[in-house]
């Protein structure tokens, strides 16, 4: 191979936000037509490093301390600016023409009050000085290359008319609209469903292929990366851990952080647990089906059925694992379950008591058998209460402790889900994502509930942190044989825990079985699309099985 | 990731706490805010004349340093010769109480109407919003005009009156944030665990409204100040001789041509404490809203 | 020649016979004539010809009057007998509301006008007048016309409620100016009327715009916009005085601002309280205080402008303090609070004589309240003591003290004023006698027993002024009721024309 | 969006009767008009004639039903003092007060959105700190102040400007100004706090990224977005607080507007004036808070293209 000069050459960089600082000193280089994929977990500076490259870190209130971040000007691959010090105007020529950038959240990326075609326009206008209709024959260009369907419509239509994949793919033609040499794509997929998240890399590597650009990919999600990345960079807390081929790191990581990232990473394929023979049912669900809205005449919305005539059995000690895509009414069954809803019919059969009809009264002393630990450990905790009041509020609420006993029993619950029971004074935001969702954990388990109810519980974080809140659970299910359903759309991490495993698609549950036999043994034409999606690792290393990360959408996509 | 938040988020909230120091308006504000306080408390220590006290022969008589000042009358005398100076302090004193009670009784009106529309949903917050939409679309001058004229400006009604003036921003802010909060999955953990709506409001809504109702309340009280000078100048304020500080200035603007020293002093204190009020309402949003202050 | 005259006031609506407000009679003396006129200029009334060139009594309770003739209205109209028939019956024998009550409380001894021929009327009364000519060319027997009146609304021979109300809107009247254009409360514009049967007056046009903000007025002159303001107030003197260009007219207007008291209020029953309420108020020290100086204090319900009946030498009224602890202590004044109600801004300088009043109060032992209502409460049971003005509506006691207190008159109507038989055969005597003298004599017994009794204090006279460009050659003529805008001819000129 | 101003005309309906009928009840309350504004010096008999005059001793449900069958057919009855129908003493002055609040609300809008924009833009030097202390300072004047104020510097000493009617546009300018202080005030600080929120957007960010200029970032997509917010403010707060800021505003510059009227008929107890001004403002309020939330439809295609 002839030498090739890189087309972006980042050196020492260091970035500050006020006096802390947030990357120590990164180097790398990326060639043409290669993809680089950055890897760490939250807030090891991946972003930073992202918004640094085009200089709108100085926007976010950071700055580039020191370093060069050279790119290769476009006459003469062997001369080079500085971007860390090119003038205001210099740099808006390169930005959005030679370097282009997509985000992580397509649903607040693009600005709502303009149409797609404008906004594609705004860029060919200032790099291309097109206008009117030679604007928007290239805008419509921009759009069927990255294969929206009808691009002629969309130019008129608003972000908010299109679905969050569409969206994504937007920015992409945003993003390309003027061929870069370089595209930064910040967490690009993490939005997004499998099923969405398999498309869209497969079209950026198309795309790459056919631009010859190089492509920093930027990303917390193992599998992902190996399915697209050519070189891989870990970061740690703005530190470069590690840098290598995909398969060198893959097959041999060097550094221990990496280690054991890939080992907390859930692989599809890993095993479930054993299922359990014909455990005595505590939960039985038949025949339900909740809808929202559609109350009053002057109601905005017409009626959303969620749920559709769902039957489950959930036995003693078992995790029966529910998986399915974003919208397809997962959280609604959930939140009947839990009679946050009322059904439209059916029944909710709870250690053999009927309570889909009771009332606020009759309904609270079944409350303490089953509780339920939310998605979101940072919303779903009282900002403004202790920690003491927080974990014993169930308890309190259902008279099983004195208040003069609170903090006793907290201090019991804190060492249970291994938290220091000094834990106890400080407040919910005090505490990292996994400790939060520890304290949720021990909030339900104050009332030694029989059932608990984990909607989406270790989606928001962190690999190493969710497989270690995932372990507590398997633990708690040992000791005190409670029943776990378990909701996610990561089937690897539903694998993990269940014993058995129903898939919902719109509405209703499309198929239900032993763990293994629906993930190696899928009857239903949605369950084979949903594993094919998962991202597999291609190379011939280590891993037999299929890499799979957790990852959760902020904001989910509404279908 | 999604849980972006919580090292940024701790990292922001630092440094918006760090950031209080910083703005020298707030720091003045904040000092202005304890002197006007002091001066209104201690004001029957600090002034040498009774407020009410006439003196026909020494009237319009302007402040120190100028011709025909009146020995001790530092900010002059008044129409009926009283002190200007003693009068303001007590007006301020008066003025400040009147604001209070004010912002309390809007507090209190709109709140408790704002978390019952919030909480209840259906027809009850219907007609309460239909109060509010109402509320907005007579302008408030006339309610307190109708209002004073009928009642005739005691006390007792003008602080009624004042009262309910902002009552419908408190409730359009309470409501709001109740129906956030009410979607906030907190609020579903806490039905879940058991908790009954009155638990519920007491025990997750309310604690978290308290920071924009502090916010709101120094606005309303700012507000307050300016709406009884002005009900001042249409004759319906604090009646004569009773000193506040905006019917002084309501009722001394005639001689503004001639002796404006006898409105110079209390409209000096309205704008110094609305300005006060306001810096330091603003500050407690800034700091209440975590993405003001750092973009 | 025109002239824009910023007024604190302008009424809201046109009607000499409805009103007689203080704001409302700023405007009537430009646009409309009365039978009999008197030369204003004079203090002792001179009755001049107006609309009637001659008049006679031919019995003791009936004048004929001789029209001029060839007057015209306003609206071309030629003026005869059938319109001053009209114009007096409207009153006489009022039939619409807002006059009745005009009718009652000044006209009620005529009893109505007759039409000899188109240049001679008569006038009947019922019993003797003594003040013929007085009441005959008072501003509510002003002559408006009656084809064009009745023909406003309805029925055009017809003279329905209505055709009055509008016509105070769309006012038509023989005098020098005709009123050109009128928005209630706004402004009011007078035009030259060239077929007017008198001397031609000496402006083109006026304009008078109401400004009721008192800096806002002053400015007004400052900068030009207005030619002439009205009520300024005595502190404002000085600064218009000192500004080179510019100048201030005044007199003490025969009016005065009174403190009324009620008999009936059950705190209020003994005399003793009210004498001392009134032996406190040091009226002279309100003067030098508020007004200057510039204002007369009376010792009693008199004043100049009423001629052989101004008795000076009464004293009715006085400060003295000692006395009026003294009457307290008598009394057994407990300490009770007397509230004293006004209104915030209708009266120069009536809200800081009020607090005055009550500090003044405070020293003899007197507790007492300011209570601010722009409500009149003269009529509530519950009422103590207010402020009022009692003008002089025409030149005769009758006309200022007898229009407000007469038996069966508004105050006693109001129900906080008492009259017995005792007092009523006085008040005929004063009313109705023939000779003068009596008439004194009735007067001063009226006085004693509002002395002993009082329901009124009268403070002062209040010295009231206008300012103007120094080019402008006006000022208010004694023989006028209080606040009239005189633009006739003799009484205005603009330097420079 | 058909939905959508369906509902906001039902709003507006509803409002409207509400105030109507709030309106009548509270005049009604408000004591007797005969004491008021013929009061003084009345015979008993006088009186009562007033009183079947102006038919003031039915019993109020009649009035109320009287009323409103007026209210349907146009017809708001006469004035009591000047005894014309109220719709014309009315309406010729409402004009005058419109073309005022026009001009203040340009004024508003266009002084504050400049001064919110720059205060959200330089934030963080004396520029974005110097707007902000200005727009306190507005918001801690009374009005009245500012007015006379006004009328003294730039009328008494200077001879600038006039001070009386509402003739020529110099008599525009000081009650104009006046009007606004307090307006811009609190307009600015609100486009400032709504362009912070918007300028911490992600897609900021993303149009930065394309290579945007500064300034196009700011007013295209900054004030673009911001605006939404902004225009559904104008028609709620400003409409009132230039309701309640008219009525001292017009005194003080003889303007020859509602705001003074509606104070002398309250204090007259003028009943028919002070119904059908309180109701001609209010609509007139409604209307620009109808216009506005159309206007903030029309502005956000979220909901402009909402289906019903
Ligand atoms: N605007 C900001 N102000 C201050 N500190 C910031 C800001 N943005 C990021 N940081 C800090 O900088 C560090 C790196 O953040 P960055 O956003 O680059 O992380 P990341 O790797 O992209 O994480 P994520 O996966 O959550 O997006 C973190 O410690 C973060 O707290
Ligand atoms: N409160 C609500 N009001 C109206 N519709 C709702 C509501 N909550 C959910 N829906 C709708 O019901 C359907 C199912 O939503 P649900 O939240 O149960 O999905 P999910 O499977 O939990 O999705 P996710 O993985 O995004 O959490 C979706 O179409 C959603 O838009
Ligand atoms: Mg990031
Ligand atoms: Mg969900
Ligand atoms: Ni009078």
């Amino acid at each position: 191979m002839l030498r090739n000069p890189p087309v972006l050459s980042v050196k020492n960089l260091h970035v500050a936000f006020g006096s802390v600082e947030a990357v120590h000193g990164l180097s790398f280089d990326i060639h043409r037509g290669e993809t680089l994929a950055l890897v760490g977990e939250s807030g090891s500076g991946k972003s930073a490093t992202a918004l640094s490259i085009l200089r709108l870190i100085e926007r976010e209130g950071g700055r580039i301390t020191e370093g060069s971040i050279r790119l290769a000007t476009s006459q003469d691959p062997d001369t080079t600016v500085d971007l860390a010090s090119l003038a205001p105007a210099a740099l808006r020529k390169i930005r959005g023409d030679r370097i282009a950038m997509v985000f992580q959240e397509p649903m607040t990326s693009l600005n709502p009050v303009m149409t797609i075609g404008a906004q594609l326009g705004e860029t060919l206008m200032l790099h291309r000085g097109l206008r009117g209709r030679a604007a928007r024959e290239a805008a419509r260009a921009a759009l069927a290359r990255v294969r929206i369907p009808e691009p002629e419509r969309r130019l008129d239509q608003y972000p908010h008319e299109l679905s969050g994949g569409l969206r994504q793919r937007v920015m992409i033609a945003m993003a390309l609209v003027c061929e870069p040499d370089v595209l930064i794509a910040d967490e690009p997929t993490t939005a997004l469903d499998v099923t969405t998240q398999a498309e869209i890399l497969e079209l950026i590597e198309g795309l790459q292929r056919k631009l010859g650009m190089a492509v920093l990919f930027i990303t917390h999600d193992l599998g992902v990366v190996s399915e697209i990345a050519d070189r891989v960079l870990v970061l740690k807390d703005g530190d470069l851990i590690e840098e290598g081929r995909k398969s060198d790191l893959f097959a041999a990581p060097q550094s221990d952080y990496a280690r054991e990232l890939l080992a907390a990473t859930p692989r599809l394929g890993d095993g479930a647990p054993a299922p359990l023979a014909d455990p005595e049912p505590v939960l039985q669900l038949r025949d339900i089906v909740t809808s929202y809205g559609g109350g009053g005449p002057f109601s905005r919305k017409a009626p959303v059925t969620a749920v559709r005539g769902v039957s489950l059995t959930l036995g003693r000690g078992e995790t029966l694992g529910l998986v399915g895509e974003s919208g397809c009414g997962k959280s609604s069954l959930a939140r009947t379950v839990m009679r946050l809803v009322d059904p439209v019919s059916g029944e909710v059969d709870l250690l053999g008591s009927q309570i889909e009809a009771l009332d606020h009264k009759a309904l609270k002393a079944h409350r303490a058998k089953i509780q339920m630990v939310f998605q979101d450990p940072y919303a779903a905790l009282n900002p403004r209460m202790m920690v003491r009041d927080l974990v014993t509020e169930p308890a309190y609420l259902h008279g099983m402790v004195p208040d003069g006993g609170r903090a006793a029993m907290a201090r019991d619950l804190l060492e249970r889900v291994s938290l220091p029971a000094d834990a106890e004074n400080r407040y919910a935001h005090q505490f990292s994502g996994g400790q939060r969702q520890r304290l949720c954990i021990a909030r339900a388990l104050s009332v030694s509930p029989q059932i608990i109810v984990a909607d989406e519980a270790v989606s928001a974080l962190d690999v190493s942190t969710a497989r270690r809140v995932t372990d507590l659970m398997a633990r708690i299910q040992r000791e005190e044989g409670v029943s776990f359903l378990f909701i996610s759309h990561d089937i690897a991490v539903v694998e993990r825990v269940s014993h058995r495993i129903a898939v919902m698609y719109e509405g209703e549950i499309v198929e239900l079985g032993e763990a293994a036999q629906v993930l190696h043994a899928p009857r239903h034409a949605y369950t084979r699309r949903l594993l094919a999606a998962v991202p597999r690792v291609n190379t011939n290393m280590t891993f037999a099985g299929d890499a799979s990360e957790a990852h959760a959408p902020r904001a989910h996509v509404p279908s | 990731m999604v849980s972006l938040a919580d090292p940024i988020l701790r990292m922001r909230r630092r440094k918006a706490r760090k950031g209080q120091g910083a703005d020298i308006i707030q720091k003045i504000a904040m000092v202005m805010a304890v002197l006007l306080a002091a001066a209104a408390i201690f004001a029957p220590l600090l002034t040498p004349f009774d407020p009410l006290g006439q003196s026909l022969l020494a009237r319009l008589r302007p402040p120190l340093g100028f011709e025909r000042y009146a020995a001790g009358h530092l900010a002059g005398t008044d129409e009926l010769g009283r002190d200007v100076l003693s009068r303001s302090l007590h007006g301020l004193r008066l003025t400040l109480a009147l604001a209070f009670a004010g912002a309390v009784i809007g507090l209190v009106v709109g709140g408790t109407l704002g978390l019952v529309a919030g909480l209840r949903r259906g027809w009850v917050e219907d007609g309460i919003m239909a109060l509010v939409d109402m509320q907005i679309a007579i302008p408030f001058t006339l309610v307190a005009l109708l209002v004073l004229a009928l009642m005739g400006s005691s006390l007792t009604v003008l602080v009624f009156v004042l009262g309910i003036a902002g009552w419908e921003q408190y409730a359009r802010i309470v409501r709001g944030e109740v129906r956030r909060i009410a979607a906030m999955p907190y609020l579903d953990a806490a039905r879940t665990a058991g908790a009954g709506p009155l638990y519920t409001a007491w025990r997750h809504v309310l604690p978290n409204l308290v920071s924009p109702l502090v916010v709101q309340f120094t606005l309303a009280l700012s507000n307050i100040v300016i709406l009884e000078s002005t009900l001042s100048f249409l004759g319906l304020g604090v009646q004569p001789p009773q000193p506040s500080l905006g019917s002084m200035v309501g009722l001394g603007r005639d001689y503004m041509p001639t002796a404006p020293w006898i409105v110079l002093t209390p409209a000096l204190l309205i704008v110094l404490l609305t300005f006060t009020v306001q810096i330091l309402g603003d500050w407690l949003r800034d700091r209440a809203d975590v993405r003001l202050r750092e973009r | 020649q025109d002239l824009t005259v910023g007024a604190a006031n302008v009424s809201s609506y046109i009607d000499p016979g409805r009103d007689h407000s203080n704001v409302g009679s700023q405007f009537y003396y430009n646009s409309f004539d009365t039978l009999i006129d008197r030369d204003h200029s004079k203090l002792e009334p001179e009755w001049v010809p107006g609309l009637a060139t001659s008049w006679e009594l031919i019995e003791p309770t009936v004048m004929e009057l001789k029209l001029r003739e060839g007057v015209k209205f306003h609206n071309g109209d030629e003026m005869t007998a059938d319109d001053v028939v009209f114009s007096l019956n409207r009153m006489f024998q009022a039939t619409f509301p807002p006059y009745v009550v005009r009718a009652k409380d000044r006209f009620a001894n005529f009893t109505g006008a007759e039409k000899v021929d188109d240049y001679t009327v008569r006038i009947h009364a019922e019993r003797e007048e003594p003040l013929w000519e007085t009441l005959v060319s008072m501003q509510q027997a002003m002559i408006i016309p009656e084809t064009y009146t009745k023909a406003l609304t309805g029925d055009p021979d017809v003279a329905e409620d209505s055709d009055f109300e509008a016509f105070s809107l769309a006012p038509v009247g023989t005098g020098p100016y005709r009123v050109a254009s009128f928005q209630p409360g706004e402004t009011l514009v007078w035009e030259r009327f060239d077929d007017f049967w008198g001397e031609q007056p000496p402006l083109e046009s006026a304009n008078v715009v109401q400004v009721s903000e008192t800096a806002s007025r002053v400015t007004a002159l400052k900068t030009g916009e207005a030619d002439i303001i009205t009520n300024v107030a005595p502190d404002q003197l000085s600064l218009i005085d000192s500004d080179p260009n510019l100048k201030t007219e005044g007199s003490a207007t025969a009016l005065f601002h009174v403190m009324i008291m009620n008999q009936n209020h059950p705190k209020l029953e003994d005399p003793r309280i009210r004498q001392a309420m009134s032996l406190a108020i040091n009226r002279d020290a309100l003067n030098e205080a508020l007004w200057l100086g510039k204002a007369v204090v009376p010792s009693t319900h008199t004043m100049a402008e009423m001629g052989a009946l101004h008795q000076p030498e009464l004293t009715t009224f006085e400060y003295d303090p000692e006395r009026a602890r003294a009457l307290l202590d008598e009394a057994g004044y407990d300490g009770f609070e007397i509230t004293y109600d006004t209104a915030a801004t209708y009266y120069t300088n009536g809200l800081l004589a009020a607090q005055a009043i009550m500090e003044m109060w405070a020293d003899v032992g007197l507790n007492g309240r300011v209570n601010v209502q722009d409500q009149w409460s003269g009529n509530d049971p519950e009422m103590m003591a207010r402020n009022w003005s009692n003008p002089m509506y025409f030149a005769d006691p009758f006309g200022s003290f007898g229009v407000m207190w007469a038996p069966e008159g508004p105050s006693e109507s109001e129900g906080r004023f008492n009259t017995d038989a005792e007092y009523a055969e006085k008040w005929e005597r004063f009313r109705f006698s023939t000779d003068v003298e009596a008439r004194k004599a009735a007067y001063a017994e009226l006085m004693e027993e509002i002395k002993q009794d009082p329901p009124v204090l009268p403070l002062y006279r209040p010295f009231e002024s206008w300012g103007m460009q120094k080019s402008v050659n006006w000022t208010p003529m004694p023989g006028h009721i209080p606040y009239v805008l005189d633009f006739r001819a003799g009484s205005i000129a603009l330097a420079g024309s | 969006m058909i939905a959508y101003l369906l509902r906001l005309a039902v709003k507006a309906v509803v409002t409207l009767f509400a105030i109507v009928t709030v309106t009548f009840v509270a005049t009604r309350l408000s004591g007797n008009p005969i004491d008021t504004f013929l009061g003084e010096g009345l015979t008993a008999e006088g009186r009562q004639a007033l009183i079947d005059y102006f038919e003031l001793d039915r019993s109020l449900w009649h009035q109320y039903i009287a009323y409103l069958r007026g209210v349907l057919s146009g017809e708001f009855g006469l004035s009591f003092v000047d005894r014309r129908p109220v719709t014309a003493v009315v309406l010729e002055r409402l004009w005058p007060s419109g073309q005022l609040l026009l001009a203040s609300v340009a004024l508003t809008v266009v002084v504050s959105v400049t001064l919110g924009v720059l205060a959200a833009v330089y934030r963080r030097s004396w520029i974005g700190s110097a707007v902000m202390v200005v727009a306190f300072a507005g918001y801690a004047v009374p009005s009245f102040i500012l007015a006379i104020v006004m009328v003294l510097t730039f009328s008494y000493w200077l001879n600038w400007l006039p001070v009386v009617g509402n003739d020529t546009w110099r008599h525009f300018i000081m009650p104009t100004i006046a009007m606004s202080g307090v307006l811009i005030a609190a307009l600015t600080r609100f486009t400032r706090n709504a362009m912070l929120d918007v300028l911490g957007q992600d897609f900021i960010r993303t149009a930065r990224a394309k290579g945007l200029g500064e300034l196009r970032v700011v007013l295209k997509h900054g004030l673009g977005n911001a605006s939404i917010t902004v225009i559904s403010v104008i028609g709620l707060q400003i409409a009132g607080l230039a309701a309640a800021g008219s009525v001292v505003v017009e005194s003080i510059f003889s303007w020859p507007g509602v705001g003074q009227m509606l104070v002398n008929a309250a204090i007259l107890r003028d009943y028919p004036v002070l119904q059908f001004g309180v109701i001609a403002v209010a609509v007139a309020v409604v209307a620009i808070n109808t216009l506005t939330d159309i206007a903030y439809a029309l502005a956000d295609p979220r909901i402009r293209l909402a289906r019903a």
